[in-house]
């Protein structure tokens, strides 16, 4: 047992740090580290410096263009990419619609798309959630309908995250109206320019638009983009899902918060002449998080030398707790950086996180983004399947009750 | 002891319920908060009519004479309904302390142009190094011929951008953290010298940075006796806070009636979400917290009447941490329990959470007062 | 509003003030602020005493003996009592079977025990809980066959408190077993002394004995001891537990546990040679919980002061609430009280909770019973109705849900 | 990183396992903890015999050259059977300790005889005042004549009673809190002067009371150098917290296991309890626990490895203060939620609680070790 990296990971690392110190635009990464708001460009940017570098794709297998690391790499590029401020590779594509592509479609989708994927020419969004469904998924209404070589989609979807910018949608629509609601659905590939599709912004609690409600008026989609076989796209959607939730546990994020938090405490003032970070309360409660997260990383890898070693991918009950922990650790972290400048969490001044704004901040330039901040990361225990969703999946796969 | 209402206060309540009721729904507040004041001055003067700028001043002053009380109840329908009128500032940090601090001829000059709704007072006095220390004031007044001149920063000033008169503090004597030595002015808000910078807060409402530089005030702008206002702000800042936590339990109360109606009418797996045992007692432990958050707002209003300075501190003090305990969990919980629709800015639960957060926020967030609470202790006989 | 007393309320505790301070015994009261045993005499000392003054029974109605004190004039008494140091007045007679034989019994059963409740001439305990029945009461197996002018009953009850000091037992059995389980259960008075009752104790995890089985073994109970009609025995159990549950937030006691918490801390050494109280980490926990206390408190102030004005009785959610809180808050002051001292809530030295023990304690003479109350207040969530059963409650009675 | 098992690493936890099963259960524990030692000498002689006592010895002094991965191997099987043989007093503190700081004599003399199991070791070292401050010390070592002279108290001293040999230390130097001027000793439990009140603890082990009234030892008792024996004593106690994280962690995972089993068979209600949604959702939380505890147990014992004496401390307050966060969880809701038997004596559920509890008290409890912890983020670079 040994909890330090070997020679290989400290080289390994090194190289990833080396490679993204010299590559990452630095306005970039000032706007990850700032809280500033990131534009499509932004992603776009770094997705393509990844991808010529051949690491955009971490988890993907070397036959379809990925790197070929182990689980235990993927983490410490994760971390590194973090630590660096390095925009998040968008998990849409990537992360999501490939790895179902690579297992549930045929030749001529593997062909054509992974590669675009790949290289960032398509930009991909989720037609997953609908506004009655949330947690029960399955109880979807969107509807395809088999019109000749086409479907004809109508209907709703909603939490649709920057779609705005998406040149390709995956949907999941009803295709059969009988029998249980996990049957009868199927997975689509819709071209988000294809008529009849609207995208409407829906405001988020800090004031952002991140989020849309997608429209399907008689959208006709060529039956050529059905990924698997009709009526079986529920085994697409839960094989996504369970991809969705690895590395969601998000440790590198956390740590990059977390040394931000740090810097926030040391220069923020006690009210007495001492820092924020010398009042021994506020410091017992960073410190409280910061061993959280330790906890938290350790298991992460506990998990991912486990997959490394035994080959396994996307384990249930483990990701549920990565989950759990990641996002309550995420929302102790924001909570804590509101907290720590005081009032100045309170203006809302929304043209400071625009990094071209050349205002003058209203209270320490880092005070802007984190009540926002803080509002927003709220979301991070509702989606990807609640945390109360989370436990039920343990109780039920882990615990057998 | 009682905890029941006199029939007066049973009154107040009512008319004022239903007013908000009426003519303060969601939407209509969202345009009040958008608008260039950020609140509409007709629904200040509605508010005037119904007498309820008067409540912290005493009759004699052309108020209603209320206490801590009524100023509770008051504070709670105005939590629930999100109101973005300057209340607080105006009438429970700034009517109550001139009425409390000024001579016959402030009183006589302010009061009634506050109860009658033509005048406006912003409370300045937190500043962007003090924290929530309150005896940190950098701010200085200096003799100035027959008056003072006063130089400084006061930051994130609650509705400062559209007050007539600004409450500000200064330091006349000793250093930046003495309690000794602090004096409170009134100030005109469009005197010479005096930059505000407005903006938008995170809650729908306005605040302001107020600068200050070579401000010439007369010797009549003097609130109390020069260098001995400590104590009034630290009275000022406690019936601040009961009322804040007062707003906040109307607006833990609202979360919680919305949230027990969504878990009974949303359905997820064939049934309502309320059917599920873990939200069941989620439910429950928000209840518990409502319950005891009234209790607690109750100590706040009982401790901003209290004469005795340390048991107003104590009980002024719990009150904040544990009402801020109380709202941190309701509030999170509440948009937990309302799912992804609880953190879209369509619906009012978000604005409640967001505005229970900038509560804490304020004049001294739970864990400062829960260490100044323990901080008492010291004090203690054995 | 007021959350001061009235000059009434004032003048009333003046008085009970007085009294406990001239007639309670000051070694009964030393037992109790050192958290000594209690012995059989420690409680029938006290209990008598009241019993002359007329006191021993607060929530009684006038016509059966009691003071005619309102719900606010009795949360004083106990408050008083509590911070002096009297034994708790035993719940078994007093509060539990009184109220049911007041409400269900016959002329003559009110006759007999209820004088000799009040007197303290019968100890009575609880024959309630079975092995298999935990929070599932109706689930009860104890039997009680007719046989012409007695019932025979047959069967095994357990958390039993202080039965080994009793005269007389209340159980609920089983008369039938058809229909719902909560139909066809009786509620008799048996006196301890019949043939066939054995009294088994069970040693807790404080290694006290408190908690007792009781079997039964063709015990034979005069059916002039049944309460109320045979098979309606459910109607008397669920009025004795809504009863049970009032007065067990448990305020006062909680009041005299904090005092003897900050006595300990200021005492108790930090380890730099300041005291523990100065310690700011310490001191905080203190502080949240006297915060936690002063709520509930007040919520329960507020309750009783509705049920004065409105002359109701152990309302259902409230007394849940106050149920859940205070012992929530009973459990944090002994966790504390134990950490405080350290090291020294190691040693097990039982005899030192012998108020007659000469030796010289382990560690100072506070230390020795902090670890095993600690211990035994767990029991105090899982009895009278589990917290979980008491969320329950709420959601269903309060909430609707 | 590698967070597998050697082959030795899994041969010695299923030899003892097995051992445990066979030897150890719960009725045979409480006869051994009854017993007039408190532990059974026939049992140690069978640790030994397995090895057991060397694994924080190197192999040139006789033992296993096992590193603190393998001594969290042994203690996390000892946590799970509430062994109460002295291993953590004997092997992880006493021997492992004079091993690291003895001369090449006191090795000799000791270290063969600790591994056999002929020699039971206490570890002296807390005193009555000190709580956990490890540099308080008040107890003396004056220079006397070729050695020295021993006088004061130590507090709980674990498995006291039955030891041959006290590591006990004193100061020969500085002042009550310095850690410069503390020295250790190894003294003859019954050497002159010594008396021990030996007592039963709340969780079935055995301590005493120490004192030492004017013991003489020679110059041989010394180990190490005069006045050094801080860091020494750090890292014995390092070693010693590693130790009970990873008991702490048995016995979690062996609540964890029995509420499980629990939730599945006892009926309530007409069904298993573990149907209920709330109580499912607990058992996760403590899964959860159990999890992280595991991680941060790992932690302890990279930590007591590490050579960077601050990352070291960091390492090792982290652990001990997560695992007792999760170790006070875990034991409150598995008592909880075994309802009235999980608060007698006759379950073992309520040994294991009580035991985590006394872990919890040792060494530092969680807020202890969350203070040091956070006291060290002082030191970091900005």
């Amino acid at each position: 047992m040994n909890l330090a990296h070997t020679a290989e990971e400290i080289a390994f690392r090194d190289d990833v740090h080396a490679f993204i110190a010299k590559n990452l635009p630095p306005e970039i990464a000032a706007k990850v580290h700032g809280g500033k708001r990131l534009g499509r460009d932004d992603y776009m940017t770094w997705h393509k410096i990844l991808a010529r570098q051949g690491w955009v794709a971490p988890g993907w297998p070397k036959e379809f263009g990925g790197p070929g690391w182990n689980t235990v790499q993927q983490q410490i590029f994760d971390d590194e990419c973090a630590a660096a401020g390095a925009p998040r590779i968008l998990p849409f594509g990537v992360k999501m619609v490939a790895p179902v592509i690579m297992r549930f479609g045929n030749a001529a989708q593997k062909q054509h798309f992974l590669p675009r994927i790949l290289s960032g020419e398509d930009w991909w969004c989720q037609g997953y959630s609908e506004p009655g469904a949330g947690s029960d998924l399955a109880s979807l209404k969107t509807k395809a309908e088999r019109a000749g070589d086409h479907y004809v989609v109508n209907g709703q979807k909603t939490w649709n995250t920057l779609g705005q910018f998406a040149d390709w949608i995956f949907v999941l629509v009803r295709t059969a109206s009988a029998g249980r609601p996990q049957e009868g659905i199927s997975f689509l590939l819709v071209d988000m320019k294809t008529p009849g599709i609207t995208v409407r912004p829906i405001r988020m609690l800090d004031g952002e638009h991140e989020i849309n409600e997608v429209w399907f008026e008689n959208v006709k989609v060529p039956v050529a983009n059905l990924v698997g076989e009709e009526n079986k796209g529920w085994t697409c959607a839960k094989f996504l899902l369970g991809h969705e939730r690895t590395g969601i546990a998000g440790v590198g994020a956390c740590k990059r918060e977390l040394k931000h938090l740090k810097e926030i405490a040391r220069r923020e003032p006690a009210g007495g002449g001492d820092s924020l970070m010398k009042d021994v309360r506020f410091r017992d409660r960073i410190a409280q998080v910061e061993i959280e997260l330790m906890a938290l990383e350790v298991t992460n890898l506990r998990v991912l030398s486990a997959e490394a070693e035994g080959g396994k991918r996307a384990p249930g009950p483990e990701a549920s707790i990565l989950k759990v922990r990641g996002t309550e650790i995420q929302q102790s972290l924001s909570e804590l950086m509101m907290q720590a400048v005081g009032v100045y969490g309170i203006p809302y001044v929304p043209e400071a996180l625009d990094a071209e704004w050349g205002g003058v901040p209203v209270g320490a330039e880092y005070a802007a983004p984190l009540s926002g901040h803080y509002f927003n990361m709220r979301k991070t225990s509702i989606y990807g399947g609640s945390n109360e969703i989370q436990k039920n999946i343990v109780a039920q796969l882990s615990l057998g009750l | 002891m009682d905890f029941s209402l006199t029939p007066e206060q049973g009154m107040l309540q009512d008319s004022l319920r239903k007013f908000l009721a009426n003519e303060y729904g969601f939407d209509s507040r969202r345009k009040r908060a958008e608008s260039a004041d950020g609140f509409s001055r007709d629904t200040w003067a509605q508010l005037a009519e119904l007498g309820l700028l008067g409540i912290a001043i005493s009759e004699d002053d052309g108020g209603l004479g209320g206490d801590a009380f009524d100023s509770m109840l008051v504070m709670e329908s105005l939590g629930r309904a999100l109101v973005v009128e300057p209340y607080l500032s105006t009438v429970v940090l700034g009517g109550a302390t001139i009425a409390a601090a000024g001579n016959a001829d402030q009183k006589a000059k302010w009061l009634p142009a506050i109860v009658g709704g033509e005048t406006l007072v912003a409370f300045a006095h937190g500043e962007p190094r003090s924290r929530y220390a309150l005896s940190h004031v950098e701010c200085t007044a200096k003799a100035d011929g027959a008056g003072w001149k006063l130089d400084g920063q006061k930051a994130v000033v609650r509705d400062a951008a559209t007050a007539d008169v600004l409450l500000v503090s200064a330091r006349t004597a000793g250093s930046t953290s003495d309690e000794k030595g602090i004096s409170l002015f009134l100030v005109d808000a469009k005197a010479k010298g005096v930059a505000i910078r407005g903006y938008a807060t995170q809650d729908g409402g306005r605040a302001g940075e107020v600068t200050l530089t070579g401000v010439q005030v007369d010797k009549d702008a003097l609130l109390g006796n020069a260098g001995e206002a400590y104590p009034v702000i630290e009275r000022a800042v406690d019936r601040g806070i009961a009322g804040l936590c007062a707003e906040a339990l109307g607006i833990i109360d609202a979360l919680n009636e919305a949230t027990l109606e969504y878990l009974k009418t949303r359905q997820q797996f064939g049934q309502p979400i309320g059917r599920f045992q873990a939200l069941q007692h989620r439910m429950v432990d928000m209840t518990i917290r409502a319950v005891e958050a009234r209790s607690m707002a109750i100590v706040a209003a009982a401790g901003a009447n209290d004469s005795d300075p340390m048991e107003r501190r104590r009980k002024v003090s719990a009150a904040k941490a544990h009402i801020g305990q109380c709202a941190r969990y309701v509030g999170q919980q509440a948009v937990q329990l309302h799912g992804g629709i609880g953190v879209t800015d369509e619906l009012i639960v978000s604005h409640w959470f967001k505005r229970l957060a900038m509560i804490n926020a304020t004049f001294g967030d739970a864990e400062h007062h829960l260490g100044v609470f323990s901080d008492l202790l010291l004090k203690e006989d054995a």
